[in-house]
């Protein structure tokens, strides 16, 4: 028992113990000082086990953060603008995020495009018309009520701007087209072609699009053929764009019958559901 | 005969509010249907947590944020872009053609997410499909409602799909791995037994409307992360068994007043929680003699899912009950409860029943067998 | 695919048009295998000699595997007996001693080697013998009881022929392993299930039989038989109610319960003898000798046995009867039992644990119940294929005796089975045919 | 029935009580010890891995942000380089010729718990079928690594095997707690049983061991209090010390994480090897030389293998290759067990009270008797009748070996007769006897000796199964359908981790 280690171990089942009964009593201040002790007999065990131990191996350099680019500047509606703009479709924070990252330089985060959304129906209401475009979200087919999960732009039209049942693949085979668009021109471009997160995008959209992987996939995206997920992206898209067109086309109506101006951007109250009730 | 018992599960809670029912704690039904003291602390909406801890065996159930978080990302990820994924898998393995995509999401109403209005709007659109009229193939979070023993439950699955030969399918998304076509069966079975609460609630729901059950598919669906990658994949749980058994225990939910009847007058778990400080007023004593009073079925594997197990292995131990030590050694010493009786008659300290005669015989030959070589190596231990 | 229409009136034209069928796609070439599914005593059997007969008129040499020496013997003595003027072979491991009714057959060869049995045209033995054999290919095997042959064992003896006809009864009991693994679930070649499963998931297509008659069950119990155990096909029992009966040779005094029981089961064609409700050890020695000494009284008070066979009535022996129990132990315990019964011809009852039963037929059956007494029901003691076996053995009656308190297992039986993907649940469910099985039991309640 | 009691007996007295006499698993001098820890709620992603061959050498790898793939490859190239140095470290030392030679010593993994030999099969098979080049290359050794891991963890799976072992199943087959098998599986609980701490009475330890504060789970879990408290708050410090790319806030936070992790994984690292301790104070049994044999064999087949550049294992296993496995499995299972209960009396006890074995003293012999064998030669079968109290359960035709008589002896049951209390057995000795006519002196048992027998699990013929690229038609899938399953997978590449949101 002589044996520094073993006293050592002692001490570190006592100082154990010791916070259980710290954190039990729900002395959270006498626990942590504690377990500050617990870290330093730790570390002195550590340093007992062998003098020629070698050190923890140094911290792995992190890789270089990405210098800032140009149009990094841009207030980030600007970017959620023209990410939408390159889709065409409403879209969920993160894909717009996603097409952001692949297409254009500069920061865009999740969280900045949540609290700028909550900003977007204030500054409408405060001053409706002040901005060239705001970013609402889109419509419920039915109830007009908004579906906060999506955003779109004033510009659009209503159709556009409403989703009914079959518009949620419809937007994405739309999107899927768009972007391969967008890698297509890069690739035709002058410039270093597609960057790595556009054909990534790309590639998580081809994957759910029946038809348009290369038949002999190895299975990654250098192999994608932009031109073959359009053309599969379409034929799927014939399947559904007129029972889409149809029920988007009668929401519009009817939102444009029933809706004040600011209610056909930021959607109808959620008393729209006794609307529902009475006409179920 | 309802009300009474009705009162008496009210009066075994106590002041707490009635914890409802969820997918979960219906499928925990199917755990220990032997156990007394569960069957009336579910049955009451009894919070069997915190009278656990209020007893002194706090449970040491938690979910690790890590796991939180990527069962809600993964979901999240899987429904992405217009459920691109899950359309891919579902294609795949229930065959859903072409056209059928329709998307409702039924996380709300109109902004309005409680659960009464969620109930009925999943009501109208899911027997509008079942019926022809409506155009839904994936309806995202319905709220399903299902009356367990007089309560009401309300339950959501992550998915039901309808398919276009007039089925619906339930479909479960999680974020444990199916590696190489298998995944962890406690996992698979858990998802798989609150699958089934959906099953037998979306049932009752079209039996309503005069629908049969074979509208409802008891095969599930089980969509999760493929390998190691974050890509989903589907498999097929055939949860016939899972559904029955699931009903016989909803049946038995409604016998609950012949356990209530052996219950002595005026018994309660009541905590008498403190309205400011939140802690429970009730002496833990009280408590402790209180659900003495209710005879509880410990088996290890409570461990596993039980708020009361350490309870009542805490129970079991002070009782010297052979459950202590599990279902092999209980099976090997059958007729035989205890410790003390089964080393009393091995020791040929206690004097057999008739009924004990063969036991005693057995325990008395390997206590001696064990003696002869303890002898010789030099003791027990 | 199933491909019977089984609906004719009369029993044995039924299985006249499924043997028929069955013969027919023998016949058609076009078939790497033919399945037969047989319930308890549907003239299995009889099918596989037919079958061996029809391909040795064709020209064919077949082979034929069954699972037991036992199994073997029996097979060789019914051919034997039914067509003598085919030369058969018996392949057989060294130190196999042939039982005396085969020793004196004329028409049989015993062999250790192919080379032995060169002269005979259709050649018999165990799954695990043919695994021996090498470099030898016949145009058919008659694989015999082959849902109780694990798949590993299908392919050490698939290369020994072309085509196959498999016969068995699916409702018993399934081949197992000790070594607990789950590497193989889900796979279609899983290696401990058994053959016919193994081949019929590769082979989409083979024509699937079922023979529709239980020449074997008595029609008190072939119904009860079906829905239990064969919930997705129907059998009917081959002889009308009146057809058999049991009868008593002197009147019964004494021993209340046990004639009581006795004449129920006579009477009825079941029996539940019900202990008092107790939580034993398997080997509780109270169930075991009540078995036991219902076999001894009923050879004490001697029976009469009518049916289609004796329809001027038999005297039941003591080889007619079986006990059935679960585990070996139990076994052990009721042939001692058995002897203290003080009837001189009780030892020569048979005893046996429901996987050594299996195939076998007797004209009343004792079974101590696989959940009599426990505390709790594991798969192994609810598994469908142990009960079916042990509650379809039995051409006149059948008597079960158990402890009061199995109504209350199976209520309070937590569903623990581990869920796997992709893997069909296996039907019947255990819990149902117990449940079934206990239906029917308590209309024929003794309580002793 | 013995070892119901040793665990009852447990229970009473709140001490371990001994279950074997030996140790029927090897131990070697130098086992490496993993205590691999995975982060809840992913798909084998690996937290930390504590790794050494002694209590003072010990690695600690920690990956900070488990969801990122190249970190994780990172960990497994660490972890790797290490095993794969310690693994290289058997393949030297060769002993015999040709086809016969192996390596004389073999590999020897301890983790804690079935989980983390879980732990170690997931990473093996994330690992196994990664490449070195192309997309989403990783470091050489991930792959082989991955292999060998694949192959430690089969043979973990087989009975009587020693290569890798859950520490707590050795202890537990030794001593026999008052506690369910459930809870054996938890080390802590299991080492509160066989050796509290000084001072700590077993009831005190017992409470320690479940609780996360004083005895933090040996994985591969962590606890989620921990999880929530402390791992979460950590790992998010160091997702903004990467973002924001401060090469000091960086260390920092890494430093703080590793010192988390090692508060965690510490306790397990001192226990598993004041368990190793403990074990190695436990006779080795005889017969444990002999399987260690045979892991050496097969270790060295293996090792060829990969010397000769084989294939990875597959995902699953072919219709041959399972049936071959299964064959493998039951065979050493039975092995083991009358190995087990060869060598050792409280093992042989336990099947005597089951009635699977029998000991007794020999009432009677008949040392003369002679047979006429089928090839006609006259051989000695000598009659030996045991008087035993044993509750025999064995049929007349069992074959038997006895651990009381020398080496080969052989018995078959002739006859077993209860006789009041006891049972007589007769067994007739058919081998182990010499090649004469007389049986050698000390062959066969003699009046007023004592001796065990037990079933012989004899000897069963290796099944032939067909060629492996002869998969016969009852269990491979027609010519039109596609084979499934070939040895490496197409998409190996492919399989990759995802979209990290």
């Amino acid at each position: 028992m002589s044996d520094p280690l073993d006293a050592l171990e002692k001490s570190i089942s006592t100082l154990r113990r010791a916070i259980r009964d710290a954190s039990a009593a729900g002395d959270t201040e006498r626990a942590s000082e504690l377990r500050a002790q617990l870290r330093r007999a730790e570390r002195a065990w550590d340093a007992l086990l062998d003098a020629d131990e070698p050190a923890p191996a140094p911290p792995r350099p992190a890789p270089e953060a990405a210098p800032a680019a140009r149009g990094a500047q841009l207030p980030a509606r600007e970017h959620v603008h023209r990410a939408l703009m390159l889709l065409g479709t409403p879209a969920a924070p993160k894909l717009i995020v996603g097409v952001h990252e692949a297409f254009f330089p500069g920061e865009l985060s999740a969280s900045k495009l949540s609290s700028l959304r909550r900003d977007e129906e204030r500054s409408y209401r405060s001053s409706p018309g002040a901005r060239p475009y705001y970013l609402p979200p889109a419509l419920a087919h039915d109830l007009l009520t908004p579906v906060r999960a999506l955003v779109t732009i004033s510009t659009w039209t209503l159709e556009q701007r409403i989703i009914g049942p079959h518009s949620p693949r419809v937007d994405f085979l739309t999107g899927a087209i768009r972007i391969a668009e967008a890698v297509h021109t890069a690739a035709q471009s002058a410039g270093n072609g597609p960057s790595p997160e556009a054909l990534r995008l790309l590639w998580r959209f081809a994957v759910n699009i029946p038809d348009a992987m290369p038949k002999s996939a190895s299975g990654h995206e250098s192999a994608l053929d932009p031109e073959q997920v359009i053309e599969a992206a379409r034929a799927e898209l014939d399947v559904h764009a007129d029972a889409d067109r149809a029920v988007r086309a009668e929401a519009s109506r009817r939102a444009r019958k029933s809706l004040s101006d600011d209610q056909q951007l930021f959607g109808a109250p959620s008393q729209g559901v006794t609307y529902l009730r009475a006409r179920a | 005969m309802k009300a009474p018992v009705d009162d008496r599960l009210a009066a075994l809670r106590g002041s707490a509010k009635r914890r409802p029912y969820n997918a979960r704690s219906l499928a925990a039904l199917e755990n220990n249907p032997r156990c007394t003291l569960r069957a009336l602390l579910d049955a009451s909406g009894s919070d069997k947590a915190a009278i656990a801890e209020h007893a002194g065996y706090p449970s040491p159930f938690g979910q690790s944020a890590f796991a939180f978080a990527r069962g809600n990302a993964f979901e999240a990820m899987v429904k992405d872009n217009g459920c691109a994924e899950l359309l891919r898998v579902l294609r795949e393995t229930l065959k859903l053609t072409l056209p059928e995509v329709a998307y409702l999401d039924l996380n709300d109403v109109g902004g309005d997410g409680s659960n009464e209005t969620r109930r009925d709007r999943t009501a109208e659109v899911l027997l509008q499909a079942a019926q022809g009229t409506g155009d839904g193939t994936l309806f995202d979070h319905p709220m399903l409602y299902l009356e367990v023993g007089g309560q009401e439950a309300f339950l959501e699955p992550d998915l039901v799909a309808f398919r276009i030969d007039g089925r619906f399918y339930i479909v479960e998304i999680k974020s444990f791995p199916i590696i190489d076509g298998q995944a962890d069966p406690a996992q698979v079975r858990s998802a798989t037994t609150q699958a089934c609460a959906y099953v037998i609630a979306l049932r009752a729901l079209l039996e309503e409307a005069g629908i049969g059950p074979e509208a409802v598919s008891d095969t599930v669906v089980l969509v999760a992360p493929k390998d190691f990658t974050n890509r989903p994949t589907a498999a097929f749980v055939d949860a016939r068994k899972q559904v029955s058994a699931l009903t016989r225990q909803l049946a038995r939910l409604e016998r609950i007043s012949d356990l209530v009847d052996l219950l002595p007058e005026g018994l309660t778990f009541d905590l008498d929680i403190d309205k400011d400080d939140k802690r429970p007023r009730r002496p833990a004593e009280e408590l402790a003699e209180a659900l003495e009073q209710v005879p509880a079925t410990y088996r290890p594997d409570c461990l596993n899912h039980c708020e009361m197990a350490y309870y009542c292995r805490a129970r079991a131990r002070a009782e010297a009950s052979l459950d202590v030590l599990g279902p092999a050694v209980r099976e090997q010493l059958g007729g035989i409860d205890t410790v003390t009786m089964a080393l009393g008659l091995a020791r040929g300290q206690l004097t057999p029943t008739a009924d004990q005669s063969d036991m005693a015989a057995a325990l008395r030959h390997a206590a001696r067998l064990r003696a002869e070589l303890t002898g010789e190596v030099g003791g027990a231990a | 695919m199933r491909t019977d229409d089984t609906t004719a009136p009369d029993p044995a034209a039924a299985a006249n048009v499924a043997t028929t069928a069955i013969l027919a796609d023998l016949a058609d070439t076009r078939h790497k295998a033919v399945v037969v599914d047989s319930p308890p005593g549907a003239g299995k059997s009889t099918l596989v000699i037919r079958a061996a007969q029809e391909l040795t008129a064709g020209g064919e040499r077949p082979i034929i595997v069954a699972q037991t020496n036992n199994q073997v013997d029996d097979l060789i003595e019914n051919l034997t007996e039914k067509h003598p003027d085919i030369p058969v072979g018996r392949l057989s491991a060294t130190g196999y001693s042939p039982p005396p009714a085969l020793v004196g057959l004329a028409n049989t060869t015993v062999g250790r080697t192919l080379d032995d049995l060169a002269g005979c045209q259709i050649i018999v033995g165990t799954a695990a013998k043919w695994a021996t054999v090498r470099d030898s290919t016949f145009g058919w095997a008659i694989l015999d009881e082959s849902y109780q042959m694990r798949s590993d064992m299908l392919l050490q003896i698939v290369e020994r022929f072309d085509r196959g006809l498999f016969v068995g009864d699916p409702g018993q009991l399934d081949p197992f392993t000790i070594v607990g693994t789950e590497r193989w679930i889900g796979l279609p070649h899983d290696p401990t299930q058994n053959g016919v499963s193994v081949m019929l998931e590769h082979n989409p297509g083979i024509p699937v039989h079922r023979l529709p008659v239980s020449w074997r069950l008595p029609s008190s119990a072939a119904p009860t038989v079906n829905e239990a155990f064969y919930p997705f096909t129907g059998f009917t029992a081959g002889t009308d109610h009146g057809t058999r009966a049991l009868g008593f040779d002197t009147a019964g005094f004494g021993s209340t319960d046990l004639d009581e029981t006795l004449t129920m089961a006579f009477a009825t064609g079941w029996a539940l003898h019900e202990l008092k409700r107790r939580h034993v050890p398997r080997t509780d020695t109270e169930t075991i000798q009540t078995a036991a000494n219902l076999a001894g009284r009923l050879l004490e008070r001697g029976a009469v046995a009518t049916c289609e066979r004796n329809p001027d009535g038999r005297p039941l022996t003591a080889r007619d009867i079986a006990i059935g129990v679960v585990h070996r132990d139990q076994a052990d315990l009721v042939r001692t039992a058995l002897t203290r019964t003080g009837h001189p011809d009780a030892p020569d009852v048979a005893v046996d644990t429901a996987n050594r039963l299996q195939g076998r037929e007797f004209e009343v059956v004792i079974v101590v119940h696989p959940l009599s007494g426990r505390r709790d029901a594991t798969a192994f003691h609810l598994e469908t294929g142990r009960l079916c076996v042990l509650a379809s053995r039995h051409r006149q009656a059948c008597i079960v005796v158990a402890r009061e308190g199995i109504a209350d297992l199976l209520d309070s039986h937590p569903s623990m089975d581990p869920v796997h993907l992709s893997v069909p649940a296996k039907f019947p469910d255990g819990w149902e045919a117990n449940q079934v099985m206990l239906a029917k039991l308590s209309q024929h309640r003794v309580a002793a | 029935m013995l070892s119901a009691l040793a665990h009852v007996e447990a229970m009473e007295t709140l001490e371990v009580v001994h279950q074997t006499e030996f140790r029927h698993r090897r131990l070697s001098g130098r086992p490496l010890v993993i205590i691999p820890l995975t982060m809840a709620g992913e798909a084998g992603a690996p937290l930390a891995a504590m790794v050494g061959t002694a209590k003072r050498d010990m690695t600690l790898l920690v990956v900070p942000q488990p969801r990122n793939r190249d970190q994780r490859f990172t960990f497994a190239a660490e972890l790797g380089q290490i095993v794969m140095r310690y693994i290289d470290s058997y393949r030297q030392d060769r002993r015999g010729d040709g086809e016969r030679s192996h390596y004389s010593d073999a590999p020897q993994i301890l983790v804690p718990n079935h989980g983390g030999i879980k732990a170690l099969a997931d990473l093996g098979r994330m690992c196994r079928f990664r490449s070195a080049s192309g997309p989403y290359a990783v470091p050489d050794v991930v792959p082989e690594f991955g292999m060998w891991l694949t192959f430690l963890v089969d043979t973990s799976e087989q009975a009587g095997t020693s290569m890798l072992m859950p520490v707590t199943a050795m202890l537990s087959e030794h001593w026999a707690t008052g506690q369910s098998t459930l809870e054996d599986q938890n080390l802590a609980s299991l080492m509160a049983w066989i050796a509290p701490p000084d001072g700590l009475s077993v009831e005190q330890a017992l409470a320690d061991a479940e609780n996360p504060d004083i005895c933090p789970p040996a994985g591969p879990a962590t606890s989620p209090e921990f999880d929530n408290r402390h791992l979460a708050p950590a790992i998010q410090r160091f997702d903004a010390a990467h973002t924001l790319g401060d090469p000091h806030d960086l260390a920092t936070a890494q430093a703080e994480l590793r010192d988390l992790v090692a508060e965690q994984v510490k306790p397990t690292w001192r226990m598993m090897w004041t368990a190793i301790s403990l074990l190695r104070s436990v006779p080795e049994a005889p017969r444990t030389a002999k399987r260690f044999e045979r892991d050496c064999v097969s270790f060295t087949s293996y090792s060829d293998y990969r010397d000769a550049g084989g294939f990875p294992q597959r995902k699953r296993d072919t219709a041959i290759g399972a049936a071959q496995r299964l064959s493998r499995l039951e065979r050493a299972l039975a092995d083991f067990e009358a190995d087990m209960a060869f060598d050792d009396p409280f093992v042989l006890a336990d099947r005597r009270s089951a009635g699977e074995a029998f000991a007794g003293t020999v009432e009677e012999s008949v040392p003369g008797r002679m047979v006429t064998t089928a090839k006609n030669r006259r051989v000695p079968r000598p009659y030996v009748t045991l008087r035993t109290d044993d509750p025999v359960r064995l049929a007349a035709g069992t074959k038997l070996i006895s651990p009381s008589m020398p080496a080969g002896h052989k018995a078959v049951i002739a006859s077993v007769h209860p006789d009041g209390d006891t049972t007589l057995v007769t067994v007739e000795v058919t081998g182990g006897m010499g090649r004469s006519r007389t049986p050698n002196p000390g062959t066969v048992p003699e009046p007023g000796q004592r001796l065990a027998y037990l079933p012989d699990p004899g000897w069963r013929p290796t099944p032939v199964f067909p060629a492996s690229d002869h998969t016969p038609w009852t269990h491979s899938p027609g010519p039109d359908e596609p084979d499934t399953d070939s040895a490496v997978p197409e998409d190996a590449a492919a399989e990759e981790w995802g979209h990290e949101d």
